[in-house]
């Protein structure tokens, strides 16, 4: 197995006022090109620490991060992130503009030049896969908690990253959407051949979208389990295989 | 909006009312209180004969240059400060050593090293104003939510387009109150540049005009030119500050 | 400063506001020194005070500026390479007080403020003249200074409040006597002992040495102002009076009230250093009357001196 | 921290020895440009006789004193702003008014109404820093996010609770700014009230030093004076301001 | 039915810069005392909208907000609001002066004089209850998303307010801590006697906590459904009679 991108014994600890908290024991962890990996474990385990580690954001205390057998130093638009926080949009810009922000620094990225009227077209596209056309000219103080985070997700997939880094983007979207959403998400990947590392708390949205589910425990946070998953895509929420994978999962969580 | 003119109106004819009541029940001296008809007389006459209006444009555009350079002064002070923390240790030297020092404890230096015409008003100035405002720019740009920043670095910005798409509007309501303050001090020290550095062959500015003023123990000019600074603030305030507030944070929510 | 070409054409002037500096508004307004060389560029230079001229002429942005003796003489004394150019004026001064119970210089109470231009003027030093003479101790009133522009001074003793008493010169000197409640305590002549040059006029030996026609153009021109004033009062009244902002009736009282006189001569320059020197307000304490007065002037020595003898003997 | 001061000495030691070379290299005359030992020697000589102790004590006491009054009344303007728009409308034409008037242009007036002693000082002080105070106060109670005063109201906060436990510490960045600013304007305001006022009872202050050894001439008495300054600006600045800033805003993330 | 709670013909509306924006037309409910109801909708459907409305934040375009019948004008003790947003701390407080505020100040509503060691008991309380004891110490910004949310949490749970409006409080808590923190509130609801009104996205989340569902949808926002909910507390996530609740309300909102 070649292995894509490779975290080799990652720790990483905060300094408190009181004590250093390891937050990150030994992560050893291989993906592979065109993954679709999913981060399952409980609150406060490190999910988004490690997120934001692979990212190029934070620092390790130790091991090393790979990317094709080469160490990453920094950050960069072939690992794009997608926040947990409601409040990652642009204040300053309309929803429109936070879209095409994406689109135009991944145009420059890729040494592109696009005209202003295709940089609109692109990024009124992934609006409206997330369904909020009809909210291009609204400011993020007039969005809901779960249109925000849609506009971010459309944000992450105009960037046409290599690497998508999702740190629980339906956290707040109705069941409906959500499972639109994973959708479109799974077909994206199958159709656009990108690598994507999803943080989840829902058991079930990992089963229905990855390949391989990586489950973490917390104090210290460290990998239990790395579960495959060969369910074949489309995948069905009530094919007894999907639920029996689930309840394997469950088990392995709350044990 | 509307309704901020109508108050501005309102408590402006309450304090000019106060005023000229004061005035006219003569607890103070004429010479030391004149009635607002006089200095309106005063004003009027002034506006007239053209100096003043000349004083005031040539006031304006000091100010205006100054402010212009002192903005791009902080903002670069703020910038590299912000950028390097090599730069951000000589600035802060430079801000806590500077700041302090009142224009006029250096108005020897300057009327040594720069002289008495525009460019040592223009220094006073930029004195006045490039430390408060790059002090304000500056936890202006340390404010802004961590998020911001790596999405930044995330998307790949430059330098420069991390300051204009970032930094700047991130930091906005510190900016545009920095401004307000500069502005203000940009008045205040043009005006005692002119008194303190005086006139090149007649052509000063306001501060002139109200220095002149007072030579000739004329209390109502000088409270004419009060009046016009005052006014010529209150209209920066509403008319420019004002509208680039509406358009900008009140509009974002924040 | 600049290029030797464009210096050579032009001579900045320092200005100041006041009766005893009448003769260089003359100049300007008469354009006496155009006369002279229709080429050389003049520019009046309008300053504050007079600290910020001897500022601006160690800069070298003022060619020639005109103040009182002691302020030069400081200046002189830290090693600034000026000299006098002329005498321009004598004046009256005046230690004026707004109240009742002061009718001399023992009745201040330690609390009763002194407004004055600022320490080591012309009016600090006769007040510690006079002090000194009176009670043996020169300091006595340092205590209790107010340093204010002569506006601002005459404001505050109009008020009647902060301020006990104000050390005036012309104009305000003349506004303030004619106010009621208003007195006059000390003259500038019984502080000092006898008569004494109020304003002279300073230039550089840079500028001396550089440029000696214009030098020569503008003390021919001073020559001709003073003249002017002194042959005729009322012309020069109806000239000055705009500048000054008066009824030029008012300016020809003002130009002609005793003790105003114009003239080129020097008096008192000796008092003042023995005095200054002795009280430490100079370091040096002896000069040549050549380290002090361009040679052009020192043909005025001999009648400095007979001055002083004359003042001696009333 | 440690490098902070490593930083402030490097930078410190750096200007110093330039200002030397550039003293002893002879292009400006030793009148317009003396050396650090000449100013070394006067300010050892200033402070070995005791007074200037005295006048930088003397200042020290009447910025503490304005500081002091000047934020009480900045916050006070500040929230019942915030709290009242009748007197939001009343405080922002004071403020529009007063904020561009330099000391010196309502000089005539403070001395007739507050004569020339300590409290025309304080007036003078209090003038100068409470405009751009009160200013950013208000810039930062209006950016405060709503989230705040929503909990606020829920948990029916009183006007004093909000205040204490909400606005002021949401707002902390703004305020250290604002009081960062203040204290630099007060001495700024302090230096040259003292210079206009002069002495009050033999004492006088820092700025009365400066400008006696101004009026006689006396550069390298200037610069010792103005030395003394910035090291009590940076003093302030690294002891009171930063460790301020260590203890909140940096400790709460923001 | 004695109504505790009433909304009459609430209807709200924002302004944009191009239209008049209708988030809310014509809700009508009646909410009975001690109840625990459940909101559940699209996302943007004006969920939070309609919370904030009954917090009293909101203005409303027309209609009542009735409290056993009387018109309620302001916001208060007695309905305390738990918000959507992950930043909803104090970030000057550490985590245990952020739940110490809320038993305060209800002390204080209530009269109740408490010295400092009991305020500091009670506020350990709930913060053991959301298993967060660990991090008293801890300033908000050291905190994970889902901790983040289980500290507002406590604080709303240590105002032991009459009525708690809940705006997906467990969005980013993980399915574990999530079940436990389910059934501590409806242990809680059952002894202490609080009406709860509690907006999620997740289904079975709505059928385990509430005796009545309140199905809204969107375009505008418009309740199209109130169903109520005879389980027997305390629910079993597996039974037949859930899982059947759980399917009609999912077809319901997926219609
Ligand atoms: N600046 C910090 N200082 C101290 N501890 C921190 C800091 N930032 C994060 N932590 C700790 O790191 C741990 C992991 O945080 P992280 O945000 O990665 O969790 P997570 O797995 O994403 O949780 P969640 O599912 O709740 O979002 C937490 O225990 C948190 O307290
Ligand atoms: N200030 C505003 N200006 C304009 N529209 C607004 C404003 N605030 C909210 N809205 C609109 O109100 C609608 C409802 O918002 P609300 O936050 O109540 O939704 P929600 O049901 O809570 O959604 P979610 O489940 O995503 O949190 C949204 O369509 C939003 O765009
Ligand atoms: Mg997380
Ligand atoms: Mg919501």
């Amino acid at each position: 197995m070649s292995s894509y991108l490779e975290l080799k014994n990652i720790n990483k600890s905060f300094e408190t006022e009181k004590e250093k908290k390891i937050v990150l024991a030994d992560i050893n962890l291989k993906i592979r090109e065109n993954e679709f990996l999913t981060i399952l474990g409980p609150s406060g385990c490190g999910k988004s620490t490690l997120l934001k580690i692979i990212a190029g954001f934070s620092k390790t205390d130790g091991g090393k991060l790979l990317k094709k057998g080469k160490a990453i130093k920094e950050a960069g638009m072939d690992r794009l992130m997608l926040f947990q926080d409601f409040e990652q949009l642009f204040p300053w810009q309309k929803v429109i503009n936070n879209v095409e922000f994406a689109v135009k620094q991944a145009a420059k990225n890729k040494k592109l030049k696009l005209s202003s009227v295709q940089i609109k077209e692109r990024a009124l596209k992934y609006l409206k896969q997330v369904k909020l056309r009809d909210y291009q000219n609204y400011y993020p103080h007039q969005l809901s908690g779960g249109m925000k985070q849609r506009v971010a997700l459309a944000r992450t997939l105009a960037a046409e990253a290599e690497i998508m880094l999702m740190d629980e983007p339906f956290g707040s979207v109705d069941s409906q959407t959500r499972q639109e959403l994973q959708q479109l998400l799974v077909q994206l990947w199958q159709e656009e051949n990108r690598t994507i590392i999803f943080v989840t708390h829902d058991i079930r949205e990992a089963v229905f979208l990855s390949q391989r589910i990586v489950v973490m425990k917390n104090e210290p946070g460290q990998i239990i389990n790395i579960v495959e998953n060969k369910l074949p895509y489309l995948r069905k929420r009530s094919s007894r295989n999907f639920n029996h994978l689930f309840e394997e999962l469950q088990s392995q969580l709350h044990s | 909006m509307k309704s901020k003119y109508k108050q501005r109106f309102f408590w402006g004819i309450l304090l000019a009312f106060i005023w000229q009541l004061t005035a006219v029940s003569g607890i103070f001296s004429e010479l030391i209180f004149p009635g607002l008809d006089q200095i309106s007389i005063v004003l009027f006459k002034s506006l007239q004969d053209g100096t003043l209006i000349k004083q005031i444009a040539f006031s304006l555009s000091v100010i205006a240059q100054g402010l212009f350079l002192a903005t791009i002064m902080a903002l670069l002070f703020a910038l590299t400060a912000y950028f390097s923390s090599t730069a951000a240790g000589l600035i802060d030297t430079l801000t806590a050593l500077a700041h302090p020092l009142p224009g006029i404890a250096l108005m020897p230096l300057i009327l040594i090293w720069f002289g008495s015409g525009r460019m040592a008003i223009l220094i006073v100035i930029i004195h006045s104003v490039l430390w408060p405002l790059s002090l304000n720019l500056s936890t202006g740009f340390n404010s802004i939510p961590d998020i911001y920043t790596l999405i930044a670095k995330n998307y790949r910005l430059n330098k420069f387009e991390f300051m204009y798409k970032i930094l700047i509007p991130a930091s906005l309501p510190y900016f545009i109150s920095g401004l307000k303050i500069a502005w203000a001090r940009s008045w205040r020290a043009l005006i005692s540049a002119e008194m303190l550095f005086g006139a090149i062959n007649s052509l000063g500015g306001l501060g002139w005009y109200i220095f002149q003023r007072r030579v000739f123990f004329d209390l109502p000019g000088v409270f004419a030119g009060i009046i016009v600074i005052i006014m010529i603030g209150i209209v920066v305030e509403d008319f420019i500050f004002a509208k680039l507030e509406n358009k900008t944070v009140k509009k974002w929510g924040a | 400063v600049n290029n030797e070409e464009a210096s050579q054409q032009k001579i900045t002037i320092a200005e100041q506001y006041g009766l005893a500096y009448a003769p260089v508004q003359l100049i300007k307004e008469l354009n006496f020194l155009k006369a002279a060389d229709p080429d050389l560029e003049v520019e009046w230079k309008q300053l504050s005070n007079t600290t910020s001229i001897r500022e601006s002429m160690l800069a070298g942005e003022v060619d020639i500026a005109f103040m009182a003796i002691p302020p030069f003489l400081i200046a002189r004394d830290k090693g600034m390479g000026w000299k006098i150019i002329s005498g321009l004026s004598e004046s009256p001064l005046g230690l004026m007080t707004n109240r009742e119970d002061i009718n001399s210089l023992a009745d201040f109470k330690t609390d009763s403020k002194i407004a004055l231009p600022q320490p080591g003027s012309i009016q600090h030093i006769l007040l510690s003249m006079a002090a000194e003479r009176e009670f043996g101790e020169v300091d006595r009133f340092d205590e209790q200074l107010l340093t204010m522009s002569h506006p601002d001074a005459m404001n505050a003793l109009l008020a009647g409040r902060e301020v006990s008493a104000h050390f005036a010169s012309p104009p305000y000197l003349f506004l303030e006597s004619r106010e009621e409640g208003i007195k006059k305590i000390l003259s500038g002549r019984e502080a000092f002992g006898g008569d004494f040059t109020f304003i002279v006029g300073v230039s550089t030996e840079q500028f001396y040495g550089e440029q000696p026609q214009n030098y020569s153009n503008f003390l021919e021109a001073l020559g001709k102002a003073i003249e002017f004033i002194d042959q005729k009062p009322d012309e020069a009244a109806e000239i000055l009076a705009d500048n000054y902002n008066l009824e030029p009736s008012e300016m020809r009282d003002y130009l002609s009230w005793s003790g105003m006189k114009f003239t080129s001569k020097i008096k008192g320059l000796d008092k003042f250093i023995d005095f200054m020197a002795a009280e430490s307000y100079l370091e040096k304490n002896s000069y040549q009357y050549s380290e002090l007065v361009f040679e052009e002037n020192l043909a005025g020595e001999k009648a400095i001196s007979e001055e002083g003898a004359s003042q001696n003997e009333e």
